[in-house]
Formats: C-alpha cells, structure tokens, sequence
C-alpha cells in the first residue's frame, strides 16, 4: 500500500510518501488507517491531530472514513481542496 | 445526453506554463458552424487574500498528479452529460504564481447560452471543491501560508446537486 | 454598490468590425490585480436557425443608433450597481455576418466568480430583449427572414427581476 | 416629432423616417399615434396589423401604449428585439 501526503499534511509529516508491505495488521478502513498513522510518531501525531481537516482518496477518488482498503491501494491523505 | 450533430470535443491541460485565452476560444469554435454561445472563465491569482485582506506577493500550487486529471476528466464528462455541449476545456495550472497571473480557464460551447453559462459554472464550483489542488501563499517576508478551504464553495456546488431546469435525465 | 477600491471599468462598442477576445480580455485585466474572476460570453452566427432547424447563409444585423448605446450603457450601469465589479465590457456588432463570426461579447471581471459569472449572464438575458438588433437571416436561395424573438429569452430576463443572493440593495 | 421605423416594420411601410410637424392632431398617447400611423396608406396598416408585435421607443427609452407623447419627441416603431 502506498501512501501519499499533499499540502500541509505534506510539510508537517515531513515526507510525500510511506510505501507499506499491504495494509498494517488491524486496519480495515480509512478511519483504522488514520488511528494507525497517529501513533507513527510526532509528525503524524501533529498532522492527523484535527481529523475533520483532512480528506482521503483511495486510488484517486475522494473516500468517506468508512470507506474499506485493500492491500494494493494507492491511499492519499490531504487538505480539503483550494484549486480553481 | 448530447443534443449536437457530432461528439463534443473534450479536452483537459494540467499544466506549469501559462496559456492563451484566445487561441483556445479559437481552437475549440474552429470549424463547429452548429455553435452559437461560447462562455469561458478564467481565474487570476489576486494580490490579496483572506479576511484579513493580507498582502500576497506569490503563490505555489501543489496537485496531486494523476488524480486532478482523473478528477477533471470526470467531471468534464459529466457536464457534457448534463448540457448539450459542443466543446468543453479545461487548463489548470501549478507550480509558482505571482498575483495577475492566469491559474484556472474553463470554455464552454454550446447552440444556445444557457447551456454554455450554466455548465461553465458548474464546471467551476465542482472543480473549487473536487480537483486535488491547494495554494501557498507567500506574504511580503516569504512567509507561507497555506489557503483555507471556504465553506461557499461547498455550499455553491452543492446547488448543482438540484437537477437544473435544463437537465434532460431522471434520477 | 462596488466593492471595488477603484472605479469599475465599464466600456462599451456598437461596430461593424470583428473583435479580439484574448486582446480584450487582456485590456480589461491588465494591472488590475485584485481582479480574481473573468467571465465571458461570446455569441456567434450559427449556420441553422429556428423550430425547422432551416439553413443559414448569412445574417444582417440592423440595429437603431443611439438607443442601442443608451439601453446597453444603462445596462452595464445597472451590473455595476447590482454586483462588485472590477470591469466591465460589452462589444455588439452590426452588419452582414456569415456563420461562424462573432455577433456580440461580454466580459465581467470581479474578485470573485460569483458576481463575475452572475452579471455576465444578467448582462446577457438583458441584452436579448431591451437592446434593439434585428436579425435579417438569409437562406440558401439569398430569401431574407427577420427572426422571431423567442419567449425564453423574455423568461430569462425575468428570472434577475427578484433579488439576487449577492444584492445588498433594498427595493 | 421624428417616427423612425426598423426591420419589418421599415420594410413594409417602405422607409425608414417621417418627420412630422408635431404631433398628428389628437394624438396624446402611443396607442392614439399607432391608430393615426395605420390610417396613412396601405404599407402602415399592413405593417401595424398586428398590434401585439409592435414595440415602441420614445427618445431611445421602450415606452407602453399609454405612455404620453411631446412634440419633439424621436419615437420608433419596431418588432420585439433579436439581438445578441
């Protein structure tokens, strides 16, 4: 699984990218993943402190908390949108 | 649901170079006799921002490559769907902007200007919310601030969730 | 009511000649860098016409001296009051045109995409039924046919006689 | 008083401008002066036949049938507009 940070998330985790071996033991969805990410150190910590600030796509397309993984996906963490 | 003769053209730039307004109005009426209103935004980078009305001095936009076409793409189909178009274009750029330049160009084409205004509006208000986009803005000290996300946006797309008067298809 | 620091540019041209809309844009944005939103709006001569969808060769545009320029002046006055714009611009042509050209060209430019795009369209629905051109269509045998004005276009203008969300002022 | 004609309406009448000295005796409003115009001859009563796709101008301003007409006034007379 790959994981992907944009903006801010970006900045305060300190890197753009994670590359895992699948899903980590015990996350099935977005919101397992997020309280997973949490507890992978500070910069984490800081980034994922306000949850309702951060949207999530799986492979490319917006996906809701609830939303399930798969070992394969391509997962981004990031800002609600400022384009246009 | 498309009510002209032949497919609309489709056409999406994700770019770092800015672009020509004109040409594109040319290239996409170039030919297509059965056009009758073409409308067209544009989005500038302002030199202030915010409700503080803060000095911006430049700004860098960051994408998520892949998804922001993935994102555009679907969302011009849709709007071709939904209106009978002629042509739709969007360029979006990224990379470092300074205030007065070009960031964002959406043409729409159509027989008549309903069509035209009403999709290039939507095509608007989705992209602010949908298109994996954010801004940095630097102030006079090349301090960075990344822009806030604004609730009108939400609330302006979530208008088009209404079918329009013009919308063909039941859902 | 302008929200604008500086004075709306509002500028209007009634002319037989073609018109370049990248040029204008560009004249209307030029150093204006408050200036978020272009909306634009370009109608063209479409090659059919009416319920028969019959074929158009060309098409004469007659207009009235004078009244044109007061109605549409009035006009570009009343989008000025009505919505915070940074300029404003029509271009409306009259003469023999063939399929294809540019009959007529709005630009509304703000710091944000709601009034650019509202007024435009406003600027348009209006234009339709108060500025007074005529359409002299010509078919394929050189037989001329004034075009009937079209209901929609009166239902259209309608719909701005209620107060838009973006209207601070009272009736 | 100037009485300008367009599209149709100039065509069929035939011209495009009378000018009259003042107002036609008893006409006050736009209605008295569209009567008065289709008594002139066969293209004015052809052109104002059907009265409902008459639109008039008074001094380049749209005007009712009831509006009130002065002497010097620069009326038009045309079908509802096509432009843009």
């Amino acid at each position: 699984m790959k994981i992907l940070y944009f903006a801010w998330v970006r900045s305060t985790i300190g890197k753009g990218m994670d590359q895992l071996d699948g899903k980590p033991e015990g996350v099935q969805t977005v919101a397992d993943l997020l309280d997973w990410l949490s507890g992978q150190g500070e910069g984490y910590s800081k980034a994922l402190e306000k949850r309702d600030r951060i949207r999530v796509a799986i492979n490319q397309d917006f996906a809701e908390p609830d939303a399930t993984l798969n070992d394969g996906d391509e997962v981004a963490l990031f800002p609600p949108v400022t384009g246009g | 649901m498309s009510g002209s003769l032949t497919a609309p053209l489709k056409s999406l730039s994700v770019q770092e170079e800015d672009f020509d307004v004109g040409a594109e109005l040319k290239a996409l009426t170039a030919g297509r006799t059965e056009v009758g209103a073409v409308c067209n935004f544009v989005g500038l980078v302002r030199d202030i921002s915010g409700p503080d009305a803060d000095h911006v001095s430049a700004m860098t936009l960051e994408h998520y490559p892949g998804m922001t076409e993935k994102q555009l793409s679907a969302l011009i189909d849709k709007a071709c769907e939904r209106w009978p178009l002629s042509g739709c274009r969007i360029i979006h750029r990224y990379g470092r902007l300074l205030p007065g330049d070009q960031i964002v160009m959406v043409i729409t084409t159509s027989r008549h200007r309903e069509a035209a205004f009403e999709s290039c509006h939507y095509l608007m208000d989705w992209l602010k919310t949908r298109a994996p986009f954010w801004k940095l803005e630097e102030d006079d000290q090349g301090q960075g601030n990344w822009v806030d996300a604004r609730e009108e946006d939400d609330l302006a797309r979530a208008r088009w969730d209404k079918a329009a008067p013009s919308d063909k298809t039941q859902s």
